[in-house]
């Protein structure tokens, strides 16, 4: 069982262990943020190139499972975290305190995630849930002179712990009641133990625990306000890489346990107040941080419209939704890194009023951002969304079609609300900053650009890839 | 060739906002060569009654695992629309040339207008009903940004609220055609998006119903009929000239396209189950969006609810499933896109004239501006239903069409004539007639706009004396549609009608 | 030697996380919530014990110590946290943490 | 070479006059838009001349001429053509339109003199001339109703020529607006030809109808009602009569080329034309005639009690039409036409001389203030007294009394005429003498009580027509002589081959000479009772004012017995009341109560976010608590 072939098809996260190891140590020898920042970079780059080593799908002792899917994942956060380190860099810059130290956090919260979307069995979740939730706290009270960053960080450490505690209740239960704790193991238990109550009533609980990690409704409520309270680049995190591993193992879960009818109807419960709650919280938001928040969760909602088609169709959708989201989502993080000044971040719509007629280039980017987000044509939002409804409909979900549906409208009312305030003519002088560290952040843009466009224009090369990925993980 | 026009349009406007200072030139030059390169398809085409195939057809792979292509065809009908597209975009970029409205950033306006127009003449391309889907959204994002970054006052409310609209309505159909994609799929397990092969799908009543009221959700909120156009005065008003041109136009014109082409043949049972409905739903939206011009002070929104009074015309006779109303309906997408363009236009000279559209600040106006009147005039009387002029021979036909099948009806929907003289009448006398309300020396048409307003004028007189032209480089369409009022047809055999004349020569 | 039954187990793990959960719900001071969050945990590592013995392996022992080493990190970010907030709001009540909410308009 | 070959030629001249006009007429001097107003219309009428004598020399074989200028539109057989049709009817209609025109042109260019607006005239009125010639030329009803609505244009937008005046702007507006009232009847009438017949030729369905359709069909009622709607709308019959006094807002040319001698008996055109269907269906025929009698008898009185000269006229005019109306209604479809051409000349000689008086006394209308002009102006009385005499069909010598006598006798003699129809007629022959004279004698005789500013008479171009007009009101009749007297009828025989005779009941011919006696008696006694109120004793008339029954129908009278005050009441208002209360659209409301709905229920959730962490952490095990209730309770 454990033979040579598992070291190269855990590269990427044995790079991103060291690498955190080694940032420590030459946070030790000497502070220099480039160096950092650089470093941090590479290896995440080397972390990348490392997952075309990787031989085939195969199993490690039951706890991970290295397979297409897995491995996609694995470089959908890799790459993810490096837009995120880009970020990081002129967001930082302009801080008067340590800053290199993010970094580490960055990297073993992308360790985390990463094994997390390659965890089949709840021990290896577990350790990577934690692994990707610690750093986090740190991430999000980073600036810890900012009260709101530190209220961010102990209101999602106190939810979190509660969640964590919550699942972890729920996994015992299951536990109890099968004796499994490997995710096949439990889908054969569960197979001859469907009805058994201390399951059930674990799946329950696990289920809150990672809808709270989703932010779904009801376990959203902390989204908003670790969202506008911690470093962009972190809410960026926090809205792509977290929520996306996480999103896997839910369906890794599922489908080892099968998607029992009683299950389903709550997830189209859950769904269905996701898409409509996320999006009204969001109508009248001014504050574009919470904006973004709001707007993840009624994203998420869609998602698990895929997740509840399931099957490959559903698969397929969630993987190119997930690409779409995520470009948007770090995006829209991006640039509000980019234009934060000594500090302090531009969070309400009002200080965006007529970047168009400043910064042409970065509001036609926002611009295109939240069609992508509103899922308009054009943009990889709209193939997302496409997919997403193509799977609804293959599964004759229509309650879900219909919601997701009227639910986008209302999204994108305020989607366009944001794109409205970035094209009217300001009534007074507006500054925005140019950053000093324009080159590689502008660069950044330039790609996301293109792939939002590129992926709304020509997906065809993205799908196939998902599908053939995807068959890969059955095959 | 049609991506050659498409390219042409798209590369064009990232030229313009890339160079601004040519945008003008570069914009005319663009849509001007593309107007050639259509009409050089089209002239002919018109001469010859064509054999159902298609005039010009192209296909390249786009999402080959989905059965999407990029799927582009066009017939006498798809070419005349597409000629009629690039000839008011033309002129609307022509037409502001000098507006101070749209001064600031020019470059990137322009970059706006040709990609509507290109997302227009896509949708007029489009023989894949994905990409159909694709264009048809595409339209709105440039329009959306016109509006919004040179409309007027109230822009901000206005464009969101056209978004909004055509967004929902538009989400229905692309549901529509999903079911229908994955129906199809199931019935026969070849997954594809294109016109020609989805038109054989066979669907049990019920859910042919359902299908189709997604499409016709879309292109009756596009159009708009009665009750979804709320969003139409605001838009209309708020939007820049070429844009409310384009919009008034074309925009809704692809809602018709899209009945004719799409919803009418892909659910030709379902149809008739929807006809009474519809012909209610547009003679409703005749009265009810002429009461609504009349009681306008506002020169720009009395035309908007004009214009929606003439779609209920349209929707009147495309459901009345008459061949001459079939006609009569492609001849109104032409002569109202012209006469409302011509309308807007006019709203569009008088605003920089006079810096706004309230009909209480004019009056009297021939006195400075007679031959701006005197073209004014054409084009009211083109909205009344002058005959000699195309809008006459349109709804005309559109009627005598429809009272083949409902008498009834037709007989409100003529109401519409007389409430249209009225509505109509108040443009030209309340503007150009009464007592001067201000003196504006030298106010007359400048020579540049009256090229465009000649342009016009020529074209609406020319379809008001020659519409053969028209009738005949449409004829296979209608031809196609006119199965659809064979009721003792059944489906299947129905459908193979369509199929063979639509299905295109091998690739 | 008397064999409880499972399911009573369980209660007796149940109770003791809601008496955690209670505590968290009803405590203001941060403190007292971090260490009710751990009563939780432990109620969890219960459960994990019980189901280790009922199945006689050695998984549910091992994920206690799991949980033993992420509560021990947990509570050390925690209370770093903590200590932050009594440097910037001189308080650990949890209700005074309010400045990030939707604001009523 | 076939002269018939030019025949586009006579629509063509004005429509080149209009096109010169509208592009150039900006930057032309005024001398060269006279020229070019009026030689269009010259050249069309010797067009005209130079057919319509090749016409009666060599009648083509079929007795007619067809000349195709291309397809309109061709649907699947349904294919009207650009194509006109010459057969005596048209070929009356366009002579005496291009004459009667080009006189009027030739007026208007002294008329109009100096008028910041003469190129526009001119334009318009060429366009008028091009559209009325095409309405009566169309070969099918698709075309006829192009030229009739192309008149419509031109009278609303001649009507309120001077557009300054919003009054003129409201008349014109009217005009437009009712007659299409008229027009949307005549129009859901083609209609139904097209689902019947499939085709507008008028020669395809005037053969067809008899075959498709049996005397008194369902169908032949309701083409011919419809059709009737248009005609009384252009027309000015009853109900659609409304329009036509207030119409004399435009400029006097126009008055009397548009609203006396041509436009206004388009309706008549119409019907004539379309004979076949009125003989299939004898109800609407009737009514037709019940129609015309009517408005005659309404009109007259009207005309009694005006002031203004030209609504005088205006309501001489319906009332006249109105005999017109009678005769079709009866099947004297040849009396009707003979009747047009009469009342044509002598109508728009009425509105010329009208126009030199309202000239000389500087756009005074009312009668009552002008008097005594006999003297100062000789061709004008004289004139107009040849015009008068023929309105008030003075025995033997004028036109007029040839054409109406015709239809009074063929009102009884008819075999669809009756004694109360005949009695109709009567009447109005008599209030019609009343009103002409009246207006003759206060308007040219007694005291003169304005000097002459400007002397038209002066005018040569404005004297010709006059004197032109007044012979063939004098001579116009002759053609056409009592059955009584002689059989002398070329009128009515070149009509015979578009228009059948009339037919009348056996034995009546002898009534004829007994009925004129009594005509000529009646107009004498009419002129005499107007000479005795208005000249001999003024006083009478006031003091028949005076009366219980002067004071409540003068106001009625002078009202146009209110119809006006009718419409106003029961269609317009409540149109206007309608449109101003849903000014802003009542389904914007609904929507934006969705967006409301919206935001309100986003206010509920917002609530939620208020930042409290316990609070937040209560909502997850309530998430819990719901997950929990689902698994039990679902």
């Amino acid at each position: 069982m454990w033979h040579q072939q598992v070291i190269p098809a855990l590269f990427p996260q044995i790079i991103l262990s060291v690498a955190a190891v080694v940032c420590m140590l030459l946070i030790a020898v000497k502070r220099n943020h480039a160096v950092v920042h650089l470093f941090t970079l590479l290896s995440l780059l080397l972390a990348l190139g490392s997952l075309g080593r990787i031989p085939g799908v195969m199993g490690v002792d039951g706890l991970f499972v290295v397979d297409g899917l897995g491995v996609f994942m694995t470089g959908l956060i890799l790459i993810t975290a490096f837009f995120i380190g880009i970020f990081s860099y002129p967001y930082f810059s302009q801080s008067v305190l340590e800053r290199e130290e993010y970094y580490i956090l960055l990297l073993l919260a992308t360790l985390g995630a990463s094994l997390m979307v390659i965890s089949n069995h709840f021990i290896s979740f577990f350790l990577s849930l934690e692994i990707l939730s610690v750093s986090l706290y740190g991430m999000i009270a980073y600036t810890k002179t900012s009260t709101v960053a530190t209220e961010a960080g102990v209101k999602y450490l106190m939810l979190a712990a509660v969640s964590s505690a919550i699942l972890l209740f729920g996994i015992g239960l299951m536990y109890v009641a099968t004796g499994q704790l490997g995710l096949s193991g439990i889908g054969r238990q569960a197979v001859y133990t469907p009805t058994s109550g201390w399951f059930t009533a674990g799946l329950g609980l696990v289920l809150a625990g990672l809808g709270f990690k989703l932010a779904l409704v009801p376990f959203h409520l902390w989204t908003p306000d670790v969202y506008s309270g911690a470093p962009a680049p972190t809410s960026a995190f926090v809205a792509t890489i977290s929520k996306g591993s996480v999103f896997v193992f839910l369906w890794r879960l599922f489908d080892s346990i099968g998607r029992d009818e009683r299950m389903v109807i709550i997830f189209v419960v859950i769904a269905v107040a996701s898409m409509l709650i996320g999006n009204w919280l969001a109508l009248k938001q001014q504050n574009l941080k919470r904006l973004l928040a709001y707007s993840s969760i009624a994203h998420l909602g869609y998602l698990i419209v895929a997740f509840v088609a399931a099957g490959d169709r559903g698969l397929d959708a969630a993987i190119f939704y997930l690409v779409a989201y995520f470009i948007s989502m770090l995006g829209a993080f991006g640039l509000i890194s980019y234009l934060t000044e000594s500090g302090k971040e531009k969070l309400l719509l009002q200080d965006y009023t007529g970047l168009f007629w400043q910064r042409p280039a970065l509001a036609i980017l926002l611009s295109l951002i939240m069609l992508s987000l509103a899922g308009i044509p054009l943009t990889a939002g709209f193939i997302g969304k496409f997919y997403v409804l193509l799977a609804g409909v293959y599964s004759a979900q229509w309650l879900l079609v219909m919601v997701l549906i009227l639910s986008s409208v209302i999204g994108l009312f305020y989607y366009l609300r944001v794109v409205v305030q970035l094209f009217s003519r300001p009534d007074h002088a507006v500054y925005f900053p140019r950053s000093p560290y324009a080159i590689s952040t502008g660069m950044a843009f330039l790609v996301l650009f293109i792939l939002l466009i590129w992926l709304g224009i020509a997906p065809g090369n993205l799908i196939t890839q998902i599908q053939q990925v995807v068959h890969l993980a059955r095959g | 060739m049609l991506t050659d026009i498409l390219t042409i349009l798209f590369v064009g406007g990232l030229l313009c906002w890339l160079i601004p200072g040519w945008s003008r030139w570069i914009a005319t030059l663009a849509v001007g060569l593309d107007l050639v390169l259509a009409i050089s398809r089209w002239w002919p085409s018109a001469h010859t009654a064509m054999t159902g195939k298609w005039i010009v057809e192209e296909q390249y792979a786009w999402m080959p695992s989905m059965g999407a292509s990029i799927h582009l065809a066009v017939d006498g009908f798809s070419l005349l629309m597409i000629v009629l597209t690039l000839l008011i975009g033309l002129l609307g970029v022509w037409i502001s040339w000098h507006d101070q409205a749209i001064a600031e950033k020019r470059g990137f306006f322009h970059f706006h207008l040709l990609w509507l127009i290109g997302g227009i003449t896509g949708v007029f391309m489009a023989m894949d009903l994905l990409l159909f889907y694709f264009f048809w959204e595409l339209m709105l994002i440039p329009m959306f940004f016109l509006i919004s970054i040179w409309g007027g006052e109230q822009r901000k409310k206005a464009s969101i609220k056209f978004f909004l609209f055509t967004q929902l309505s538009g989400l229905f159909m692309l549901i529509a055609i999903l079911a229908l994609y994955i129906l199809h799929g199931q019935q026969t397990g070849q997954y594809s998006f294109d016109y020609a092969v989805l038109l054989g799908t066979s669907l049990s009543p019920s859910l042919a119903g359902w299908l189709l009221a997604g499409f016709l959700l879309a292109f009756l909120v596009k159009l708009p009929a009665f009750p979804f156009h709320s969003w139409l005065p605001d838009a209309y008003t708020q939007s820049p000239i070429a844009g409310a041109a384009l919009l008034a136009g074309l925009m809704s014109k692809t809602a018709a396209y899209g009945m004719l082409r799409f919803a009418l043949p892909l659910f030709p049972q379902a149809v008739h189950a929807f006809a009474p409905w519809m012909i209610a739903l547009g003679v409703i939206g005749i009265l009810y969006g002429a009461k609504l011009a009349y009681a306008q002070t506002d020169l720009k929104r009395l035309i908007a609810f004009s214009s929606f009074s003439h779609m209920g015309f349209i929707v009147l006779g495309i459901f009345s499933l008459q061949e001459l109303a079939y006609d009569g309906v492609i001849l109104e997408m032409v002569a109202h896109a012209i006469s409302i363009s011509g309308l807007f236009f006019l709203v569009g000279m008088l605003r920089q004239r006079i810096q706004q559209t309230n009909l209480d600040a004019m009056g009297g106006f021939w006195e400075y501006m007679p031959r701006m009147g005197g073209i004014a005039m054409v084009f009211v009387l083109a909205s009344l239903g002058l005959p000699g002029l195309g809008n006459f021979i349109a709804e005309f036909l559109i009627l005598a069409g429809a009272y083949q099948a409902h008498v009834g009806w037709t007989v409100l929907a003529s109401l519409g004539l007389i409430a249209g003289m009225i509505y109509s009448l108040v443009i030209l006398q309340k503007v150009f007639h009464g007592k001067t309300r201000q003196a504006l020396p030298g106010a007359d048409i400048k020579p540049l706009e009256f090229l465009v307003m000649a342009c016009l004028v020529v074209v609406i007189f020319w379809l008001g004396f020659f519409p053969q032209r028209v009738v005949q480089a449409v004829d296979p369409v209608v031809k196609q549609l006119k199965q659809i009022s064979l009721q003792e047809l059944p489906a299947q055999q129905a459908h193979q009608v369509f199929a063979q004349s639509s299905i295109s020569t091998n690739i | 030697m008397i064999s409880v039954p499972v399911h009573v187990q369980l209660l007796l793990a149940s109770i003791l996380f809601l008496i955690g959960l209670v505590g968290v719900l009803i405590r203001r001071n941060v403190i007292f919530m971090l260490m009710s969050v751990e009563i939780m945990l432990n109620a969890a590592g219960l459960v994990f014990i019980i189901g280790g013995a009922h199945w006689h392996q050695a998984d549910g022992q091992a994920m206690v110590i799991f949980i033993l080493a992420m509560a021990a990190a947990e509570v050390a970010v925690g209370l770093a946290l903590i200590l932050q907030v009594f440097h910037l709001h001189k308080t650990v009540d949890v209700d005074c943490l309010e400045e990030l909410k939707d604001t009523q308009s | 070479m076939d002269v018939m070959h030019f025949l586009w030629l006579v629509p063509a001249f004005p429509l080149a006059g209009f096109l010169l006009l509208a592009l150039l007429g900006l930057r032309l001097p005024a001398r060269a838009i006279a020229w070019i107003g009026t030689v269009s219309i010259g050249l069309a009428a010797l067009v005209t001349l130079w057919i319509g004598l090749d016409f009666l020399q060599q009648p083509p074989a079929a007795g007619h001429y067809r000349q195709v200028l291309w397809t309109w539109f061709n649907i699947n057989g349904f294919a009207p053509a650009i194509a006109l049709y010459l057969d005596p009817l048209s070929l009356v209609y366009i002579f005496v339109i291009t004459f009667v025109s080009f006189f009027i042109h030739l007026y208007s260019t002294a008329f109009m003199r100096g008028d910041e607006g003469y190129p526009r005239f001119f334009a318009y009125m060429n366009l008028f001339v091009f559209s009325m010639v095409t309405l009566v030329l169309a070969d099918n009803l698709l075309l006829l109703y192009l030229g009739w609505e192309g008149v419509g244009l031109c009278s609303f937008l001649l009507i309120g020529f001077w557009y300054r005046d919003e009054a003129n702007g409201y008349a014109a507006r009217k005009a437009f607006i009712v007659t299409r009232i008229g027009d949307t009847a005549f129009i859901i009438g083609l209609f139904l030809l097209v689902k019947q017949f499939h085709t507008l030729d008028i020669q395809d369905i005037l053969s067809q109808a008899p075959q498709v359709w049996a005397i008194g069909a369902a169908g032949a009622f309701w083409v011919s009602l419809l059709l009737l709607g248009g005609a009384v709308g252009k027309s000015a019959q009853l109900p659609l009569q409304t329009w036509l006094p207030d119409a004399m807002a435009g400029p006097t040319p126009v008055s009397a080329l548009i609203h006396a001698a041509t436009m206004v008996t388009a309706g008549v055109y119409l019907i004539a034309r379309m004979h076949v269907l009125y003989s299939l269906s004898p109800t609407m025929q009737l009514v037709v005639a019940i129609i015309g009698v009517l408005t005659l008898l309404i009109a007259g009185f009207s005309a009694l009690a005006q002031r203004d000269l030209k609504r005088i006229l205006a309501y001489s005019t319906i009332s006249q039409i109105g005999y017109m109306f009678l005769a079709l209604g009866v099947g004297a479809w040849t009396a009707a036409v003979f009747h047009f051409m009469i009342h044509a000349f002598f109508k728009a000689l009425l509105f010329l001389g009208a126009g030199a008086v309202i000239m000389a006394m500087e756009e005074e209308h009312d009668i009552f203030k002008m008097g005594g002009l006999r003297k100062k102006m000789p061709i004008t009385f004289w004139t107009f007294l040849a015009g008068s005499a023929a309105l008030a069909a003075v025995p033997i010598i004028t036109a007029g009394f040839y054409s109406k006598d015709l239809i009074l006798f063929d009102a009884l003699a008819s075999t669809q005429g009756s004694t109360w129809l005949w009695l109709g007629g009567f009447i109005g022959a008599f209030i019609t003498v009343l009103y002409t004279f009246r207006m003759v004698f206060v308007t040219f005789y007694g005291e003169q009580k304005k000097v002459i500013a400007h002397d038209p008479e002066r005018e040569t171009a404005m004297m010709i027509p006059l004197m032109v007009l007044g012979v063939l009101s004098i001579i116009g009749g002759w053609i056409e002589l009592p059955h009584a007297w002689a059989h002398f009828t070329p009128f009515s025989h070149f009509l015979e081959s578009c228009l059948p005779a009339t037919q009348l009941k056996a034995g009546v011919e002898s009534w004829e000479l007994w009925l004129q006696l009594l005509t000529a008696i009646m107009v004498i006694v009419g002129i005499y009772w107007s000479w005795l109120a208005y000249v001999k004793r003024p006083a009478l008339a006031y003091q028949l004012k005076q009366t219980a029954w002067g004071r409540a129908l003068y106001p009625f009278f002078y009202k146009g017995w209110m119809f006006d005050q009718l419409y106003d009441t029961l269609l317009v208002k409540p149109v206007v009341w309608l449109s101003r209360i849903d000014r802003h659209d009542f389904i914007d409301y609904i929507y934006e109560g969705f967006g409301q709905l919206n935001i309100g229920i986003n206010k509920v959730f917002s609530r939620t976010q208020n930042g409290y962490l316990r609070w937040y952490l209560l909502c997850v095990v309530g998430g819990v608590l719901i997950i929990f209730s689902l698994i039990l309770f679902v």
